[in-house]
């Protein structure tokens, strides 16, 4: 029984049973359930960016524009085509996988900060053709999504649309925990934790930068994919820099390097402004939810810098050695 | 740890059969819930004596400075309707959501408007991105929808429960191409735009207007310059508008990118009539331009589908000094907000008693409506134009050197 | 005895600088070679031209007779045959310790992209080899019982283990080691110039060696190569090189509490 | 030629408030290794500042000067209160803490000074010179030699003070620099002041083109981050030099190109820059150590 409960991928299929069931089960406001398709398309997403950056250490400030590519692509191709929802969703992946591929090279050139810069520059210069190129993205207008259908069944009930999103998830989270605990993982976190000695290894950092800024790519189109299905609405002004910012906020928060963790934060994020937004005595304050989120985050990174899924772990670690703070007290020079 | 058993395949494969159980169980519960709602659509929202509306909107963020002063119009109305005790006895109590201008955010209001609040009607929805998300929930739902906050075109081809007021930004481009060629017998014009949904629709309503009137000719491809609203330097699109030489400018931007243009116009003593967007026809807009801009700024002209007269906007003026006295800021907003409010209430007022959607729906298709500050907005037979007639009005000093605008022309439409 | 790697006339120099200049060295297979020299003597350098961080301004680099090393990537290096460790042990801190070890067998573990991420039987069979190839050098090294801590939070001698282990799971024909003693006390040395002799009699590897303690270059090494300014400067045996007056000048003279 | 003259002075004038920006960015990276998102809300705010003052006084040196007051309040609490306790924290989280600041920052902005935006006037307000037929404005020139005096005293200081050097050192190596006595804790609080000071100095200066309010600094805030890419991170030269470039150049492609594809072409070039430079135009490229 206990070996069950330590097997990480029953685990994941058990938690994704649950909170599919949740819905089903339980009588939910119909915005309340949005919400909730919400946060798992950006857990999605969030679990692609968290290979990137927590496994494979390179920093992306566009990925916003790849969910984006994704939502446009299945838009187009469900609706100009009448492409079936499941091979769009593919295609929706497939397509900004090989434009990740692109990005994946000049990572093989930059570092850190610019790596960083670089990235934002080509997340903001896809968004700026998402409003130039019209015949594809029919620009301001913005592009609708059908309904998606699967064997003949409409996923017009939120309900339906979440089991559909929690199975995709799960899959993808099986798929990337598979991924990570064999050698493609550890390639990339050796790559992460010393370049030389993974090169001295064997590992190809050509290789393994292109792989995980194609999966990162891929799961952030698939997301798309599934967020223009829901709301079946996209136009170029959302996949701005601001998500590329809460894709990484949700990572860190979450946790790096954690899948639970790409979840929660993905949640975190999601949720704590509609939340901070319904209290009522801070209505009256502007942007409240804002600097809510704001000092959320910079609490979140001063107080549990090994992210919300690490919190107990840290904790338990705090009190075996209490002597040793969790962050240690900067040294005056 | 790694011992996967075939254990998560099977389970897997229960996964997919509970799906399947629980997607036809999911069936059955939403025929039912569609019953419930049948019962209750007859006057979703209204009881004896009130009635419940919704309006979405921006109300944080980037864009706050246009959601904040136009639901402050829309509320400064319904409250001073309300203190007059209501309509038929029945006071108006409005849910305001924000969306951040986004469209998942909309969504997620407007399904709580239609689904949890269950409002009546949803009045002034505010922003392109999302009235354009909703639209099919409004369709779907056939919910009112009175007033949208967003000059795209399609709103006036959605559906029967669909009432726009504001003109489109398409519609407004192709009435300048008419007073460009009738007011200012233009023969060269030059159109500066702002890069998003407004100035593209403009832009491109203003050429097919010059189409209809068989004036193609005025406005060559080069004649089309995009800015971008948070562009910090104007250089280039006020050299490339000058090097043209126009007799007219049309300038098809915000507030923020029209300011940084006339300023340019000013430094470069580009003196040449323009026409703008009844979206900066207003006085803030005035006190954010002239300062950078004394000169040109008596060069402009601006649409106008409000009337700005001081004695038409004193209801507006008197309500917003009662309900919101710290606001120093009354514009184009406020006064779009007060009209979505003013608008939905006549219809109020026509449907009596019969507060069921399709009554509401039915009052509405009967209205003409001409007293407020809209010049006429008028649904009879199935029109769904909103606002059509406008009136030019003209950037000028008045007796203390302050600068107002002058209405030069009638109200008129396109043909 | 067949060379297994020849340098010849390898030259580099950064920013004018020389670094290592005209230097030649052959190292038969199945021995154990010393590259010993003062401090800035360039003996790191070396090792990176051989494993291909550098690469050299000229010189030829020839492995097994007929490979030419410089038409190979780093990441290759692992392919051929040839493996090294790090001066400053450079372990992945965030994999136990013994993924540590498993990363060492990275090009010879089989299995697609897609097989990983499905998780098929020939990959789970080929997680379990590599595991069981993993546990039975931790045994070797007597490291057993530390699998799955964290490789990075392990004392500094055992760290140097792990890495050790590490480069004996690629299966190589050549083991390079950067200064393996560093930052060791007297009976780790001791344990580990035994562990040397024993790797090369049990795996058959050619171990090349940077060391500054020469108590260990003189105990392990079969013959010793000696560089300064990036000159060789004497070739030899240890009895050679201890006798070798050129070298006592550059090195030992000046350093004689190394032999207290 | 007339309208190439204009749009390069033009570009050299938003140039320089890149410029100016970036320096602050690069200055905060070199010392505390972080990259300040927050640098363009930090600036917003204390334009705020400015134009509060402003229309009380209606004197514009007191605006002015009371906006670096208060950048240099703002930048030392900022590192104080939020980065200096994560000073431990990795490079990732570093940078997600000054995300967060951006929300705050602009949340509180429009708390406090609500969502409208408002006119604010040049620095100079004289008349318009003509050379030939280009036109020049008093206010360009000052811009563009204000940011050349500040880039030239800082350059100086860094060189030859006490502090400079101090700068410097702990921007080649922290440990080192602590060993060798610098007081790297004040040399962290005085790089963020100086770089919330030139900030401020960049916000104040392009309030009359973008007007203030809470998103005034947008553009530019993005535009100074490619300025300190391109020029590269590693030197101070750098920045300004890649803050000019990127003013001119926006300009150029916009009137000779396409003003539609000009955002991409511009961030298209710059990643072209970085695959050929992968350290900016100024950065020197090391052999990395083994």
């Amino acid at each position: 029984m206990k070996g069950i409960l330590q097997n990480k991928p029953f685990l994941y299929i058990l938690t994704g049973l649950i909170v599919a069931m949740i819905p089903l089960v339980t009588d939910m406001d119909r915005s309340t359930l949005t919400m909730l398709n919400l946060i798992v398309i950006y857990a999605i997403v969030a679990i692609g960016f968290n290979i990137l950056l927590g496994y494979a250490g390179q920093i992306s400030l566009g990925h916003a524009a790849f969910m984006g590519l994704g939502a446009y692509i299945s838009a187009y191709f469900t609706s100009n085509f009448e492409l079936p929802f499941l091979a769009s969703l593919l295609l929706a992946g497939v397509i900004p996988m090989v434009v990740g591929l692109i990005l994946g090279l000049v990572a093989l050139r930059l570092e850190g900060h610019y790596l960083a810069i670089a990235t934002l520059g080509f997340g903001v210069a896809l968004q700026q053709t998402f409003k130039e190129w019209i015949g594809f993205t029919n620009g301001f207008s913005g592009a609708r999504a059908v309904t998606p259908e699967i064997f003949g069944f409409a996923l017009r009930e939120r309900e339906h649309f979440f089991v559909l999103v929690v199975i995709v998830c799960v899959l993808l989270i099986l798929f990337a925990h598979n991924l990570l605990s064999s050698k493609t993982g550890r390639a990339l976190i050796a790559m992460r934790d010393s370049e030389h000695a993974a090169q001295a290894m064997g590992v190809s950092l050509f290789k393994y930068k292109l792989i995980a800024f194609a999966l990162s790519t891929f799961y952030a189109g698939i997301g798309g994919s599934l967020y223009v299905h829901l709301i079946r609405f996209t136009e170029p002004n959302q996949w701005g820099i601001d998500v590329s910012l809460n894709l990484l906020a949700m990572v860190v928060i979450g946790g790096l390097a954690s899948i639970p963790g790409s979840v929660l934060g993905a949640a975190f994020i999601v949720f704590i402004p509609e939340f901070v937004k319904d209290i009522e005595w801070l209505q009256n304050i502007k942007n409240v939810a804002s600097i809510f989120t704001g000092v959320a985050l910079v609490l979140v990174i001063l107080f549990f810098p090994y992210g919300l899924a690490r919190i107990s772990t840290q904790i338990k670690a705090s009190l075996l050695k209490r002597q040793k703070q969790p962050i240690p007290k900067e040294m005056e020079g | 740890m790694r011992n996967y058993s075939k254990k998560g395949l099977s389970l897997a494969f229960i996964f997919v059969l509970l799906f399947s159980m629980t997607a036809c169980s999911g069936e059955k519960s939403t025929s039912g819930k569609a019953k419930e709602k049948e019962k209750v659509e007859l006057a979703q929202g209204v009881t004896k004596d009130s009635v419940k509306i919704g309006t979405i909107g921006v109300q944080s963020g980037a864009l706050a400075f246009i959601g904040t002063p136009y639901f402050e119009g829309m509320e400064a109305y319904l409250n001073k309707v309300n203190d007059d005790g209501g309509v038929n006895g029945r006071k108006i109590e409005l849910v305001k959501k924000d969306d951040e201008f986004k469209p998942d955010k909309a969504v997620q209001a407007m399904e709580s408007l239609v689904y949890d609040d269950k409002v009546f009607a949803v009045v002034g929805q505010l922003g392109t991105p999302g009235v354009m998300a909703t639209e099919s929930i409004v369709k779907d739902e056939g919910i009112p929808a009175v007033y949208f906050g967003s000059g795209a075109k399609q709103l006036t081809k959605s559906g029967e429960n669909f009432f726009p007021v504001q003109p489109n930004y398409y519609y407004e481009g192709k009435l300048m191409a008419k007073y460009a060629v009738e007011e200012f017998k233009a023969k060269n014009v030059v159109v500066i735009y702002q890069n998003d949904d407004v100035g593209r629709d403009g832009v491109e309503g203003f050429a097919e207007g010059l189409k209809e009137l068989g004036k193609s000719g005025l406005l060559k491809e080069e004649g089309k310059l995009a800015v971008g609203a948070a562009d910090t330097d104007f250089t280039v699109p006020v050299q490339k508008a000058k090097s043209l030489n126009p007799d007219v400018v049309i300038v098809y931007s915000l507030a923020g990118a029209t300011t940084g243009i006339l300023k340019e116009f000013e430094k470069v003593n580009f003196n040449v009539p323009m026409i703008t967007t009844y979206s900066n026809a207003d006085a803030s807009f005035l006190a954010l331009a002239a300062p950078g801009a004394p000169n040109v700024i008596e060069n402009l002209h601006v649409m106008g589908w409000v009337d700005a007269k001081p004695e038409k906007l004193k209801p507006l003026m008197d309500a917003m000094a009662k309900y919101f006295p710290n606001q120093k800021v009354i514009n184009a907003y406020t006064m779009a907000g007060w009209v979505a409010a003013e608008t939905f209430v006549a219809g109020l007022k026509e449907a009596g008693d019969n507060l069921s959607w399709e009554g509401y729906i039915k009052a509405m298709n009967g209205l003409t409506f001409t007293d407020g500050l809209a010049p006429e907005i008028s649904y009879v037979k199935g029109k769904r134009e909103g606002v059509t007639k406008m009136a030019l009005s003209k950037v000028t000093k008045n007796d203390k050197g302050a600068f107002i605008f002058e209405l030069k022309t009638d109200y008129t439409e396109f043909k | 005895m067949e060379p297994i790697l020849q340098v010849e006339n390898l030259s580099i120099s950064f920013g004018g600088l020389k670094a290592i200049d005209d230097l030649s060295l052959s190292v038969e297979k199945g021995s154990i070679y010393g590259l010993i020299g003062p401090n800035g003597a360039g003996k790191t350098t070396v090792f990176n031209c051989i494993s291909r961080f550098y690469t050299a301004d000229q010189g030829k680099l020839t492995f097994q007779g007929n490979v030419n090393l410089l038409n190979y990537k780093v990441h290759q290096m692992v392919d051929i045959g040839l493996v090294r460790t790090f001066q400053n042990v450079e372990l992945f801190k965030n994999l136990t310790v013994l993924e540590n070890l498993i990363i060492g067998q990275h090009s010879m573990t089989k299995g697609g992209f897609f097989a990983q991420g499905l998780r098929l039987p020939s990959v789970k069979r080929e997680e379990k080899r590599i595991r069981d190839k993993a546990l039975e050098i931790m045994d070797f090294l007597g490291i057993r019982g530390i699998e799955h801590l964290p490789g990075a939070a392990q004392p500094y001698g055992v760290m140097k283990l792990i890495e050790l282990g590490r480069a004996l799971m690629s299966d190589p024909k050549m083991i390079i080691l950067d200064e393996p003693a560093a930052g060791m006390n007297h009976s780790e040395t001791q344990t580990l110039t035994d562990l040397i002799k024993k790797i090369r009699d049990k795996f058959e590897v050619t171990i090349l060696l940077v060391e500054h303690d020469m108590n260990l270059v003189m105990e392990v090494c079969e013959k010793i190569c000696v560089i300064n300014f990036g000159k060789k400067i004497a070739e030899g045996t240890p009895n050679e090189i201890q006798n070798h007056p050129a070298v006592q000048e550059a090195y030992l003279g000046k350093e004689d509490e190394v032999h207290a | 030629m007339v309208e190439f003259f204009q749009n390069v002075i033009a570009g050299l004038e938003t140039g320089s408030l890149y410029a100016l920006a970036a320096l602050g960015l690069v200055l905060i990276y070199r010392t505390s290794d972080v990259i300040n998102f927050a640098q363009g809300e930090m600036a917003m705010f204390s334009s705020f500042i400015a134009f509060t003052l402003f229309q009380q006084t209606m004197s514009y040196p007191v605006a002015f000067l009371g906006a670096i007051v208060f950048a240099v309040v703002l930048g030392f609490l900022v590192e104080r209160i939020f980065i200096r306790p994560a000073s431990k924290a990795t490079l990732v989280s570093k940078m997600i803490i000054t995300l967060g600041l951006i929300m705050i920052f602009n949340g509180l902005a429009s708390a406090i000074f609500g969502i409208d935006m408002h006119p604010f006037r040049k620095a100079l307000t004289m008349d318009n010179m003509t050379i030939g037929e280009v036109i020049i404005q008093p206010n360009a020139i000052f811009i563009i030699s204000i940011t050349l005096v500040i880039m030239a005293i800082l350059f100086y200081m860094i060189k030859n003070t006490l502090m400079g050097i101090a700068i410097r050192a702990t921007a080649q190596n922290e440990t080192t620099a602590k060993l060798m006595g610098v007081p790297v804790s004040k040399v962290y609080s005085l790089s963020w002041i100086i770089a919330t000071v030139l900030g401020a100095i960049a916000g104040v200066l392009i309030a009359p083109t973008t007007n203030v309010s809470t998103t005034m600094m947008a553009e530019v805030h993005l535009k100074s981050f490619i300025a300190a890419v391109l020029g590269g991170f590693g030197s101070f030269v750098g920045p300004v030099v890649g803050g000019f470039v990127i003013g001119v150049f926006d300009n150029l492609v916009g009137y000779y190109i396409s003003l539609q594809w000009k955002t991409v072409i511009v961030y298209a070039l710059l990643i072209i820059i970085l695959i050929v430079k992968p350290t900016g135009l100024f950065g020197k490229v090391h052999r990395k150590k083994v």
